[in-house]
């Protein structure tokens, strides 16, 4: 297969313009989209092919997002842009107790294909309201589907996916990988939402990760292979259906695991991930499932707070050990 | 607006199905047939009726908590309603909305909404998909005068205004948010006020007359379906039975709802009215009224004769493609 | 001690009262509180008593919020009534970005002594958005303090806590509880805020579990005894900061354990327990911690449907049974 | 309002320092010695100025992303909010909050906020716990012509207005949010035009006369301070630099920020009205100036020099009592 080397950013307005193309119902509405194709160019370029299919909104998130959803309920598909993950919080009711629900509550009678689409994560000293990573939130909503890709051939695959999957898809996009670039198959191409990506073969521990968190996850195998230690690294890329053959197959041969995340570590997607290994595959292991994670604070705004806040790949490395100690 | 005879006595059945639904419902939530809660709309019909009576059946409305009456006047069938409202597997949502959230998407409606000011957001959202199809359909949300204080009315009045979307506002202020007086909790003391806000028309209607809510909103309708834009309607009515059923309603005085129901009920007024031109007379009011009557004991019965569905369908509807 | 047996609806009514008493500063804001003492009678006789400090808003949720974070950080003490827990929706941004990250964004500069009441649940035929529970967001969101209390005497006493603690506290109380009665000492009664009970001492199980699913969990425990288990029962009334040394400390004995919450499974609460239990208790695990919660879809209306969601005590016997298989 | 020759010196001081003190911070933020992002309020400066001059310290203010000249105009010290923009141990939240989250709340200023419209319900809060506990102080919340249209302004109003609360909302319509023209995004066109919606007054004012800011909002304040309740003031003014540093500005013209600063400057418009009533004298203009540069000076150096946290601070300020 012919492949060439993108951007997530690219990969972005690739899925966006391939799918708008091919389906009218298709459009983006979010804040600040027009003038400079979004606030980090994830959409350059498409307003200017797509005329009055990117839409300029006030600062209006709950009627961004409950917007997005009519619009969904009556016929059309969009992709709503949160600005930043952390705004979430000002339109959760639309999407928490309308946009997951609503399918439900009718009786399965409307459905709601739209993806919220939400650029999320620290390490560029946004401070605590501008850098959360939020998926346990969603994760724990019955109703949503939940994306977080890390290379650029999964932000676009998994974005088509998610535009045409015919149920609301939470889909988080790390600020820092915009400009992360990695090699995409030419021609249509499609990820499949549910399925995990193994990043990395290993026999000695699975490292269950998913988003900027994978890229660290590679560096400090890196350093573990110098030690001995294998891993094995499962990007999870979905979180919501997850992916669990795959965890289990993986953990069939390590015996251990590490789950790495960014979002804060008490109530984190890793403890959901714990808890199913624990209560699921039991048997299969021979250490503690350990968990690295921010730590339990909002995100500080001084670049030395932050990084002793975020996992680091040290933090990674140590994890590991842990789970051989 | 001209109405036809025809409709004017269409326009009273339908008002007369509503109370009839609404004092079965009522009747039956007091056998505990009715899980849940319920919220009437009784004395307001006419806003319902008047309302959807310039309606399309495929425009889009919105409803609230206290949907029924919005319900059946857009076209839903009170059979599927009580069988909802009993949690039965022929209900509209097989029961897994019940009152609080029915929805019957084939009338275009959009769902009632245990979320006060839910709504708005969807509104919004339905008036953009209509205009990007380029369609000439038009969007009602309707709304209390308690979810005029809601953010979700601001950011979607001002969102509609700006986009040009072909929605009407519709607002039913019966006085009261749960127990809180509209006067106390509505500053400027005006739904339809709030308009100029957003450089957008206001209207203020008597709400229990239900050829003045035809017209009124007949116009925004029209209005909208022409692409002129949103407008504001406020309905003013009164709701005659508590927030839901068993409220003791100490934040009013039983004279009060006494004194309404004597002088401004909207089906009582349309009646006379009717007679007074001859439109109805007494033999076929009769008529009108055993005719409703059979068809709620008809609906009823279909509701309490149909099945409870099965624990594990809990599991189904959640997602299209799991 | 003198004892009496009173509601929790009383012991809500108790607290609020001598507290106001106590501190001019306490006050309530909400919707619907003065003409019934609220929608549950939960502030029955508080606002003939103490004029002016119960606070009717309009259906303004940021402002009941917010406007209890804005007093909270200019001297006083409020109580916010959520009215259904389900509507913390409505105001996630004031609660999320605001309440919990207020102190530590500006770095100490301000104490935010509020406690947000939230009545949670299901069981009542309220459906999807008025029945649930959605503790586990809030404890995945640094600086809020979580309370999920299962007994009068609690509901009480860390009522009372709460409004004394200088850090904004989250506080659960659970639909189907307000009727509920149990015993409560005499005079001033105070429960920590971070330390768990146990209500049935057991050899063989370890319940973990809060709200009302600590009383499922006694019946499931009778027929359990029955069957030659024996379990104990660990109500962890406060979930964040959570007693992390009396689940250790049961566990030592038992060895095994189930967790049971209302809360949809995935992501909720357990998985924390789970996780890190796992993690640190791997070695005194004979079995695999396993979960009792509600199943991944909202809340339904109909009875039949509701009952099957939501965990019973049959779901729990089993989910026991199969700790010892 | 009268404002003595003193006072007036002391406005042009004060708007001297605020436009320093972001030039300065531009220019460290171009020398990567600011991290983060920081919203600039040059050509703003009368607003904030006219604004704060008539608070008293124990007055409460809320502010936001671009909040820099409201804290300086409303008491803060630049070496501190210097140190905060670095990161360092002696800036206003120790290096956790950085120029979107500074508080002094030893000056009445409840916090920036990153989140548009963030502030209006707190200022509620600070307005209800003013009359709860019997005191004469005013709650100022400053706010853009973008976050006009968010729900919580909207809640927010309605409250104040039924609560009668001592607040003024002052709207700072520079004319864009972010990207996004008022002219496209404000429906109705006014945000000081939606004060009518509330029953309550309305102003718009010249935002880039510091005396006309002063009067009005003087106004707003005696009022509310008087217990007649809550105003909306609108400043109207223009920004003259991007929405943040680095911000490419595709959506405005460069001739139109630099016909705004030829004509509008509220500096200079200022400036030149205090030399013409010899107020101010060119000797004393350059005293001024050359001590507001060395207080900026000074600022920068105690910011620069101080400490960077120690990382396991990070831990710190969570809980009071954990
Ligand atoms: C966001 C939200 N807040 C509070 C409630 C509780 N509640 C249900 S109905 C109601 C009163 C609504 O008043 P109004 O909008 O005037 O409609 P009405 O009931 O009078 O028809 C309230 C407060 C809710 N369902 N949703
Ligand atoms: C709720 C929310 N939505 C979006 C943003 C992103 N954002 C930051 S500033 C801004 C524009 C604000 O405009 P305005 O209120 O006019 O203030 P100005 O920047 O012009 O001073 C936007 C959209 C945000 N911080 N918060
Ligand atoms: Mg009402
Ligand atoms: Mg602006």
């Amino acid at each position: 297969m012919v492949e060439k080397e993108i951007s997530c950013t690219s990969a972005i307005c690739e899925a966006l313009s391939e799918e708008m193309q091919r389906d009218a119902s298709v459009f983006i509405i979010g804040e600040d989209l027009i003038a400079h194709g979004g606030i980090f160019g994830q959409f350059s370029g498409l307003p200017e092919k797509f005329p009055g299919r990117v839409i300029d909104a006030p600062i209006s998130e709950t009627c961004i997002v409950g917007g997005g959803l009519g619009a969904a309920m009556t016929g059309m598909r969009p992709v709503i842009d949160m600005h930043f993950a952390d705004f979430v919080t000002t339109a959760m009711d639309e999407i928490a107790n309308q946009m997951a629900k609503i399918r439900y509550m009718s009786g399965g009678q409307v459905k709601v294909p739209l993806v919220l689409w939400a650029p999320d994560g620290g390490g560029l000293s946004a401070a605590a309201q501008h850098s959360q990573s939020l998926e346990s939130w969603f994760v724990h909503t019955p109703g949503l589907k939940v994306v977080v890709p890390s290379e650029p051939a999964d932000v676009k695959g998994l974005l088509k996916s998610a535009i045409r999957d015919d149920d609301p898809v939470i889909f988080f996009q790390h600020k820092q990988l915009f400009a992360h670039t990695g090699p995409i198959p030419a021609g249509e191409h499609l990820v499949p939402i549910g399925k995990a990506a193994v990043r990395r073969d290993g026999r000695d521990l699975t490292m269950l990760t998913y988003g900027r968190m994978a890229h660290l996850c590679m560096e400090a195998a890196e350093q573990l292979a110098a030690e001995g230690i294998d891993a094995e690294i499962v990007d999870l890329r979905t979180l919501k259906p997850l992916d669990f053959a795959c965890i289990s197959h993986s953990l069939a041969k390590t015996h251990r695991t590490l789950i790495v995340h960014e979002a804060c570590l008490t109530g984190g997607f890793g403890a959901e991930l714990a808890a199913r290994i624990g209560e699921e595959l039991f048997d299969e292991l021979d250490a503690p499932v350990t968990r690295v994670a921010a730590r339990d604070v909002p995100i500080p705004f001084s670049p030395g707070l932050e990084s002793y806040v975020l996992p680091q790949v040290e933090d990674i490395v140590l994890g590991a050990r842990k789970v051989f100690s | 607006m001209r109405t036809t005879k025809t409709e004017k006595l269409r326009l009273f059945e339908k008002m007369l199905t509503i109370r009839a639904f609404e004092e079965k419902a009522a009747e039956l939530f007091g056998q505990n047939l009715i899980p849940g809660f319920i919220h009437l709309s009784i004395g307001e019909e006419a806003s319902a009726v008047g309302t959807c009576s310039v309606l399309r059946s495929d425009d889009y409305m919105a409803t609230t908590h206290r949907g029924h009456g919005h319900m059946l006047a857009k076209g839903a069938d009170p059979g599927r309603m009580f069988a909802e409202l009993f949690g039965r597997t022929t209900g509209y949502c097989k029961g897994k909305g019940g009152s609080m959230h029915i929805a019957d998407f084939s009338a275009g409606i959009l769902g009632a909404n245990g979320v006060v000011g839910g709504g708005f957001p969807i509104m919004v959202g339905a008036g953009l998909s209509i205009k990007l199809r380029g369609t000439d359909q038009v969007g009602v949300v309707l709304f209390g005068d308690g979810a005029a204080n809601r953010g979700t009315f601001h950011e979607a009045c001002n969102m509609a205004a700006i986009f040009n979307l072909p929605l009407v506002f519709v607002c039913e202020n019966n006085r009261f948010a749960s127990t809180t007086p509209a006067d106390f909790a509505l500053a400027g003391g005006s739904v339809s006020g709030r308009a100029a806000a957003y450089g957008i028309p206001g209207h203020s209607v008597d709400g229990n007359d239900v050829l003045a809510v035809r017209k009124v909103v007949g116009q925004a309708v029209a209005r909208a379906r022409k692409g002129q834009g949103p407008s504001i309607v406020e309905n003013q009515t009164y709701r005659y039975r508590g927030h839901f059923e068993g409220d003791p309603q100490k934040y009013r005085s039983e004279e009060e709802v006494k004194a309404s129901r004597r002088e401004n009920d909207p089906i009582e007024r349309f009646r006379e009215y009717l007679l007074r031109e001859k439109t109805l007379s007494a033999k076929r009011e009769k008529a009108l009224r055993e005719q409703v009557a059979a068809a709620i004991e008809k609906a009823v019965d279909f509701g309490l004769k149909s099945p409870e569905p099965h624990p594990a369908a809990a599991l189904e509807d959640l997602f299209v493609a799991p």
